[in-house]
């Protein structure tokens, strides 16, 4: 490599050209000859830091290195382009809240916990949108099919693993509340729910 | 005709004349109202929230009651109720009831009929506000857009690439088919001798006539001067050109026959 | 506009996640407020300044700005996306072969080698690839075209002359290892294209 800043234009260049996030062996096989992996990682480095404070980034996701507008952009855009993306539905969003944190599930199992049936249509949104896919059959009656987040879902969130999904709000609170719980259950009082609230301190 | 309102739903039988105060939808709303609710763990965190609650500390009896006024008027209206509300109905009843009958006073958590409705509940919300949270990321396509600009290519469209094998396997395959094998030899010299016919073409095609000597360069060798005259032959032979002569040792002129009718 | 080197940040983003080019009202159309013509034909010429050098340009085409990369780039797109190259079938191959091999030929020697018809397709083809041409006609009825390589042809494939080709011989052994009818082969009918090999030496 005859030129580092050339290398990174590169970069540059295939960064912002491709339509897929690029993994490290993507970029690598730019070059003919062989790229020491510890310039490349620091070349996407200066790339990254070049693009600092400006309105596109270059981010890392679970498939690899890709460029990307910045959110607050997105305001610019749309008056650019009025017609945006419409936001998925409530029921949507909760089936893909649940495949991701408790993945592999079957669609029984986010019925159970969404406490309501789950349309084939809601499944297909995700399917057909590339975020979740069957990763297997459970082995019961019916071989239900289980489900997972895929590696797009986790870069068109940005990410690059599961790890960085924001965390679940903390369970503890019900073990804390159990004690006070219990007691409190043993003498229900009057069913008038302004003293029930009360309980609440 | 009579005076008494038309009551909105009957719960237990009592005709329920108004919308539960803290429950009241406007009539052309409650449709949109029960596509707000996402099946029955969400209307009763919904009733739970909405009182300051204590999820931990369910008070089963006012619940129950407003879950049941709230899915009366619902039916009254003749709304399509998914059947999960009915059976979360049967649930709230079957553990207020539960909780009326005297317990040992050594009741433990497991045992108290809540913990599952509790624990549904808890984990609904739990996945409820992921949920919010993972919609409140920015996705691409949506807040971010994924940049891929244009590949400037170059005019021309990718031509197929030739090597000198894949000609050298296509006259193997040519021979193939012909069986040609026995009879046919093409030496390097032949090929030598082809490809000067060719060149001797080309020159006389630029300048129509060429003498004979100038068809020669000895500065390139007696093996090149011999392939020449070879191929000069052959292509006398094949009748391509004209050799002419006016005289002995006269100039001797070549040219492509009959080249002014082409 | 408050700042206008974020403004030139907000064009750029737009420049490089558009799918299409932008016009000047496209781009006018990015900012709430107005913004002044000659301030936004600056803000791209410095834009374009800011990308020079790069391996991806900013250029003014019929229908508007736009991003891409830049013509020295492709091998490197090419190195990322090895898409199959397309290939020659192999009536182009065969004639292609046998034009190179037993040049000059016409249209009609060559068919009677390969024992079927040659379209005008094919010889056009090799033709606008500059890697045959007529370098004379054949003095029997018709005056069909004469046909031989050119210099791009052995350039094109790295060949300093025609002695460098695979020689014959060599296939015509490769086969006869291969073909247990050599024998029956040397009783050879009349029609057959070996008598075009008689006419050499």
């Amino acid at each position: 490599m005859s030129n580092l800043s050339e290398t990174k234009h590169i970069l540059e260049a295939a960064l912002l050209s491709s339509q897929e996030p690029l993994s490290l062996a993507d970029l690598q096989r730019l070059f003919e000859e062989q790229i020491d992996p510890a310039t490349l990682g620091q070349l996407l480095d200066e790339l990254g830091q070049d693009w600092s404070g400006r309105a596109v980034a270059l981010v890392n996701t679970a498939s690899g290195w890709r460029f990307q507008t910045r959110a607050e952009f997105q305001p610019f855009v749309e008056r650019l382009n009025p017609d945006k993306r419409p936001r998925y539905s409530r029921a949507v969003m909760e089936t893909l809240a649940i495949i991701a944190y408790r993945q592999p599930v079957t669609r029984g199992d986010v019925e159970d916990i969404r406490g309501v049936a789950v349309s084939t249509q809601i499944v297909q949104t995700l399917e057909s949108r590339g975020w979740i896919d069957v990763v297997g059959h459970r082995d019961t009656p019916g071989r239900p099919a289980l489900y997972a987040t895929t590696k797009a879902f986790l870069d068109d969130l940005g990410l690059l693993s599961l790890q960085e999904l924001p965390p679940l709000e903390e369970i503890a609170r019900t073990l804390q509340l159990e004690s006070t719980t219990s007691q409190a259950a043993s003498n229900e009082p009057a069913n008038e729910p302004a003293s029930l609230a009360s309980s609440v301190g | 005709m009579t005076t008494s309102l038309e009551p909105v739903a009957r719960i237990y039988g009592e005709p329920l004349a108004q919308m539960p105060v803290d429950l009241y939808i406007p009539p052309d709303a409650l449709e949109i109202l029960l596509d707000a609710f996402h099946g029955p763990l969400d209307l009763l965190l919904y009733l739970i929230r909405k009182q300051n609650l204590d999820v931990l500390d369910i008070p089963m009896a006012p619940l129950t009651r407003q879950y049941l006024e709230y899915v009366e008027v619902m039916r009254s209206k003749n709304l399509e109720l998914a059947a999960e509300y009915l059976v979360m109905a049967a649930m709230l009843i079957e553990i207020k009831s539960r909780m009326l009958l005297p317990r040992p006073p050594s009741v433990t958590e497991e045992q108290d009929p809540r913990a599952e409705l509790v624990r549904r509940l808890l984990e609904y919300e739990q996945m409820k506000n992921a949920a919010q949270q993972l919609d409140a990321m920015p996705q691409v396509g949506r807040d971010v857009l994924a940049i891929s600009v244009l590949v400037e290519r170059t005019a021309l469209a990718r031509l197929p690439e030739v090597q000198a094998r894949d000609l050298a396997e296509a006259w193997r395959s040519l021979l193939y088919r012909a069986r040609m094998s026995k009879h046919h030899r093409v030496s390097r010299e032949e090929l030598s001798v082809r490809e000067h016919m060719s060149q001797i073409l080309r020159r006389l095609k630029a300048s129509r006539v060429l003498e004979f000597t100038e068809l020669f360069d000895p500065s390139l060798g007696i093996a090149v001067l011999v392939v020449t005259f070879l191929a000069l032959l052959e292509l006398a032979r094949e009748t391509l050109i004209e050799v002419t002569q006016s005289a002995g040792y006269a100039p001797i002129y070549l040219r492509i026959v009959h080249v002014e009718s082409v």
